[in-house]
């Protein structure tokens, strides 16, 4: 199916919820509508995106909006779609583990990386850095701390000559 | 010389049994048991028992301390080396011991000991192979059925349901 | 068939010591000789394993490392000096013992298994009248030694608070224990056939008769189920899974360093050779030359068969079963620690037990 | 004979963690496995990753897209020409460019080329890990020819740096079409030898044939991809299924798994596909040599790349599997977020699915045949 079969169908089965965004092959849809949508994405047999490939978390750059855009392919119809939740800085995203087993670990590197909370994930914490870490150093706004452990941390090159 | 090394002997099965009874590690004492069993084999050296010295090696040694190893590591948190042995019932397990040693005092003096010459004697392989085929073939037999028996039960026991 | 504890006393008699002193001298002796023949064995078949395993990888293996001066050049004998070298290096190394480790047994451990290989060589004929104490039940006895290792094993194991190494000492222990049964089993079929426990009686039997790999069809299994067993025995490739390198990081040796752990090697290469010298002298026909095989050899040449050439057949017959070992080795993948209990007591014991009553039979019946 | 015979709690056993890695000789790099066992069988596993995290992600957003390719170098080291060009075909994608067709033919000599040298060490390692040592020795040997023919390429051995976005580096140095057939000719004789002293040997069957199962419809909803999907009989191989570059000019087969010596999916399977793979490759960069064109080694490109605000998702198929740049751009000469799917990243998470149930050496072979790269899981 191209791009536009897939939001046609997806305009019938839950009319309103999704849109397009402006000039770009991508779905956008709202956290609300999110878990309804996927499992439509899954489930639908026209659909049937049954390859979660990636979750890119994302940082506008506003220190207020953030999102998530998910990758699919189904290797029964090949076909791909990309659809993007964006949120607020302290709402949390429908968790899409239950429908894609992939999803569990991107979704614990964007919480991890860019502080993204997904409601419904069985075991949500951080994957890369360690459960100590604090912040997410993905995000625009980032500072690197000074210390670490009470160690310092070296932040050019002056501090080993 | 014959006489020092007996003594010899003789000391170290009595230590190491101390040792096996007064250790406040059980690895410890199963380990002490090694060396009473060596002992005991070398004491069966003296008695021109070679057959049984090597049989006592092959099985206490080789089998039964391995045994006693891994039950005493199965009894408690197999990982941490210090399994300590507490003993409870002090009286009157002393009281028992005593009335034992007391026994075995009064059977060693009351023994007639017939105490002759050294004597050297042929290998005694065949002899006990004869007797146990002749003499002793019912008890031999019997014993068989009995490792048959605990063979099956060990089987059975360690199968999962 | 003299021994060399016999040969000693002969010969030290002009000394005139009285019984304790010289029979003191004489162990010392002996004990001083077997220490020699292990750490030789282990110097010259680890640099021949190297070597083995660089030719069957398509590497030179060591080539630097010479001994005064000489160091082989590009040739086979490249790196000479390579395994002293690293026998010092470990004689040197720092000696590690975990804080949280059993202090006692892990110094102990060590020695229990290097005790067990070496009262073992006690009893073992390198030829003719060269052993150190000629035991009556000298077959028996030599089984017998060789399973005191295995507390050693577990004790290492165990002591060394290593979750990996107690791994290790339990696949150890069952593994030994469990193949101990098929390599009693196969080398009863000598002791009936023969009539003796004593080494030196089996071979005069393989003399009057045929060497005891010849004597029957089960007799030609049972060598196998005890090479096969030896090599699991002596926790080489393809049963090498109580130190699975992959698996284990070193199984129960992984805590142990320095002298303790060149007790370990020595031990091991000991043991191979044992088992190997064994399987020779049991079923190769030991110092018998494989001359009298085919008789087509001129007379003269039978020669090569006298005493003194005894230690040459006994070390070729076991240098070449050694060699197969290491082809194993560095042949075969690692088997699983069940499919290795599988093998051992659903394979060999069962086959091992049915040779036992055939060759019974075959003796009732020729 | 029944199980009340025997009163289990008398003689119950407990669970232990038993902690492999960072420091194992066989997880591969610097991972850790909190492997929960009763006795030999796992009942989970926990992978705990991040020992070689790098910050690549956040490095992107501080470079330009031309200065990034060496780090992409360093996700997947067995493998950087790979990682390089994805990357650069992510960001000619977003470009929205036309290469020369020199360059095209060159990538792919070079890429498959990558891929045989990271198969044989995939290949080797996984018959290090069931304890085979002398094949790992074998593919060790045949990969450094691979490594020499990139060392007379560009200079190095490992981070290659040599795929950029609108090109190559530079062209391919006199006579290395004619090496690159020397080493074909010479080493198709050595998969036989490797099939003989290893693929089919017994005891490896027993090793791993029927071992660690991974079911179609489970390795997808993981997002499991490259030779280990396909071990589970998946033909998805993005060379063939959303051709990038010119791959689909060429004829070659994909290799899916059978089940020929136990089940579709198993160990055996996900290792013999890596093996067969390598015979593919070596057809492809036949072709590809035979029709090399002459030209350019670079596209015409602006001397600072500023793409349009924009986002692409790039796909390559890599020698692990299904790697995935996600590029957004906010129209400046630095990317605004780079996003790399790791394959074995993905291929990782399925481990504690698929080895429930198996013995601590059986874990050790499944997660030797999924083949990971700990520097490509970190980033």
């Amino acid at each position: 199916m191209t791009f536009d079969e897939i939001v046609a169908l997806l305009d019938t089965k839950a009319s309103g919820k999704t849109s397009v965004i402006e000039g770009k092959t991508v779905i956008s849809v709202s956290p609300e509508n999110w878990s309804e949508i996927s499992a439509i994405l899954k489930n639908e047999s026209k659909l049937n995106f049954d390859y979660l490939m990636c979750i890119s978390a994302y940082d506008k750059g506003d220190n207020k909006v953030y999102g998530a855009a998910y990758n699919f392919y189904s290797t029964v119809n090949n076909h791909y779609l990309e659809v993007r939740v964006e949120i607020e800085d302290g709402i949390s995203i429908p968790s899409v583990v239950e429908l894609w087993k992939a999803a569990d670990w991107h979704e614990r590197e964007a919480y991890d990386m860019m502080g993204l909370k997904f409601e419904g994930h069985p075991d949500l914490k951080r994957i890369l850095l360690s459960d100590d870490w604090e912040g997410y150093p993905l995000r625009k706004n980032y500072k690197e701390p000074d210390y670490y452990h009470g160690l310092p941390v070296p932040k050019d090159k002056s501090y080993w000559d | 010389m014959a006489e020092y090394l007996f003594l010899f002997m003789a000391a170290l099965v009595i230590a190491s049994a101390f040792w096996v009874v007064f250790s406040p590690n059980l690895i410890h004492s199963a380990v002490s048991l090694l060396f009473t069993l060596f002992g005991t084999a070398g004491l069966y050296v003296f008695l021109y028992a070679d057959f049984i010295a090597a049989t006592q090696i092959v099985i206490y040694v080789g089998g039964i301390l391995v045994l006693i190893i891994f039950g005493v590591m199965l009894t408690s948190k197999i990982d941490s080396p210090s399994i300590a042995s507490s003993s409870a019932n002090q009286f009157i397990g002393g009281m028992g011991a005593f009335a034992i040693f007391v026994m075995q005092v009064a059977v060693i003096f009351n023994t007639p000991w017939n105490i002759g010459s050294e004597q050297s004697r042929d290998a005694t392989v065949g002899s006990i192979g004869k007797l146990l085929l002749t003499d002793y073939l019912l008890p031999f037999e019997i014993i068989s059925i009995l490792l048959l028996a605990a063979l099956m039960g060990a089987a059975l026991l360690s199968r999962r349901n | 068939m003299t021994s060399i504890f016999d040969s000693l006393q002969e010969s030290l008699a002009f000394l005139n010591l009285d019984l304790f002193m010289l029979l003191s001298l004489i162990s010392l002796l002996g004990g001083t000789v077997i220490f020699l023949v292990m750490a030789v064995n282990a110097l010259v078949a680890v640099y021949f394993e190297r070597k083995v395993s660089a030719f069957m990888q398509d590497r030179l293996g060591p080539m630097e490392v010479g001994i005064l001066g000489f160091k082989g050049g590009k040739k086979f004998w490249g790196g000479i000096g390579q395994t002293l070298a690293d026998a010092i290096k470990l004689l040197t190394k720092e000696d590690i013992l975990p804080k949280s480790s059993d202090k006692f047994l892990m110094i102990l451990a060590p020695f229990i298994i290097f005790s067990g290989a070496f009262l073992t060589f006690i009893g073992l004929p390198f030829a003719q009248n060269i052993v150190i104490s000629d035991f009556n039940i000298g077959l028996f006895y030599i089984v017998a030694m060789s399973s005191v290792g295995v507390i050693g094993i577990i004790l290492a194991g165990w002591s060394s608070n290593n979750k990996w190494s107690l791994y290790g000492a339990m696949r150890a222990a069952a593994q030994i224990i469990s193949y101990e049964i098929p390599i009693g089993l196969s080398l009863l079929l000598v002791v009936i056939v023969s009539g003796s426990l004593h080494l030196g009686d089996i071979v005069q039997w393989q003399e009057t008769n045929r060497w005891f790999i010849f004597h029957s069809p089960f007799a030609f299994l049972a060598f196998f189920i005890y090479f096969i067993s030896t090599v699991a025995e002596t926790n080489r490739t393809p049963f090498d899974i109580p130190e699975a390198e992959s698996e284990l990081v070193a199984g129960w040796m992984t805590e142990y360093s320095g002298f303790r752990w060149a007790l370990f090697f020595l031990s091991e290469y000991a043991n191979m050779l044992i088992v190997c010298i064994v399987a020779s002298i049991v079923f190769l026909g030991g110092w018998l030359s494989p001359l009298h095989l085919i008789n087509i050899f001129p007379e003269s040449w039978y020669i090569l068969d006298g005493p003194a050439l005894g230690f040459f057949w006994v070390s070729l017959k076991a240098v070449i079963l050694i060699f197969v070992m290491m082809w194993f080795r560095w042949t075969f993948p690692r088997l699983r620690v069940d499919q290795l209990m599988y093998v051992c007591w659903k394979v060999f014991i069962p086959f091992a037990l049915a040779n036992l009553f055939f060759v019974s039979l075959w003796e009732l019946i020729f | 004979m029944e199980a009340n015979l025997v009163d289990k709690s008398v003689i119950e056993t407990g669970e232990m963690v038993l902690n492999m890695g960072p420091q194992h000789p066989s997880t591969h790099g610097v991972l850790r496995l909190k492997i929960h066992t009763d006795g030999e069988i796992v009942s989970q596993i926990e992978p705990v990753i991040g020992y070689l995290h790098r910050c690549f992600e956040k490095h992107c957003e501080k470079l330009s897209y031309e200065q990034i390719v060496p780090f992409t170098d360093r996700c997947d080291y067995l493998a950087s020409m790979h990682m390089d060009h994805a990357y650069s075909i992510a960001v000619e994608k977003l470009l929205d460019i036309e290469l020369p067709d020199r360059v095209e033919y060159i990538r792919v000599i070079i890429a498959e080329l990558q891929r045989i040298a990271s198969h044989l060490v995939a290949v080797g390692t996984f018959g290090l890990d069931v304890g085979a040592i002398t094949p790992f020795t074998w593919t060790i040997r045949d990969r450094e020819r691979v490594l020499d023919l990139f060392e007379t390429l560009c200079g190095a051995r490992l981070l290659y740096n040599y795929i950029w976005p609108g090109g190559v580096s530079h062209d391919l140095p006199p006579k290395f079409i004619e090496r690159t057939l020397d080493f074909l000719d010479y080493f198709d004789p050595q998969i036989d030898e490797l099939n003989n002293l290893l693929t089919t040997n017994k005891i490896f069957i027993e090793r791993t044939a029927d071992v660690g199962i991974l079911p179609p419809e489970v390795g997808i909803n993981f997002g499991v991809s490259g030779p280990s999907l396909r071990g589970s009989g998946v033909n998805f191989d993005l060379r063939k299924n959303e051709p990038y570059s010119i791959y689909s000019k060429f004829d070659f087969d994909v290799p899916v798994g059978k089940g020929e010596m136990g089940t579709i999916g198993d160990t055996w399977d996900r290792y013999y596909v890596r093996v067969l793979e390598m015979r593919e490759s070596a057809k492809i960069i036949r072709q590809a040599c035979a029709e090399l064109p002459g030209g350019d080694v670079h596209a015409a490109l602006p001397k600072k790349i500023r793409p349009n605000a924009g986002e692409v998702y790039g796909r390559y198929e890599s020698a692990r599997g299904d790697v995935g740049f996600y590029i957004m751009s906010n129209g400046k000469n630095i990317p605004m977020r780079v996003k790399m799917r790791s394959p074995a990243f993905c291929n990782l998470s399925v481990l504690s699915e698929i080895s429930e149930g198996w013995m601590i050496s059986d874990v050790i072979a499944i997660l030797g045949s999924l083949d990971i790269v700990l520097g490509e899981i970190d980033r």
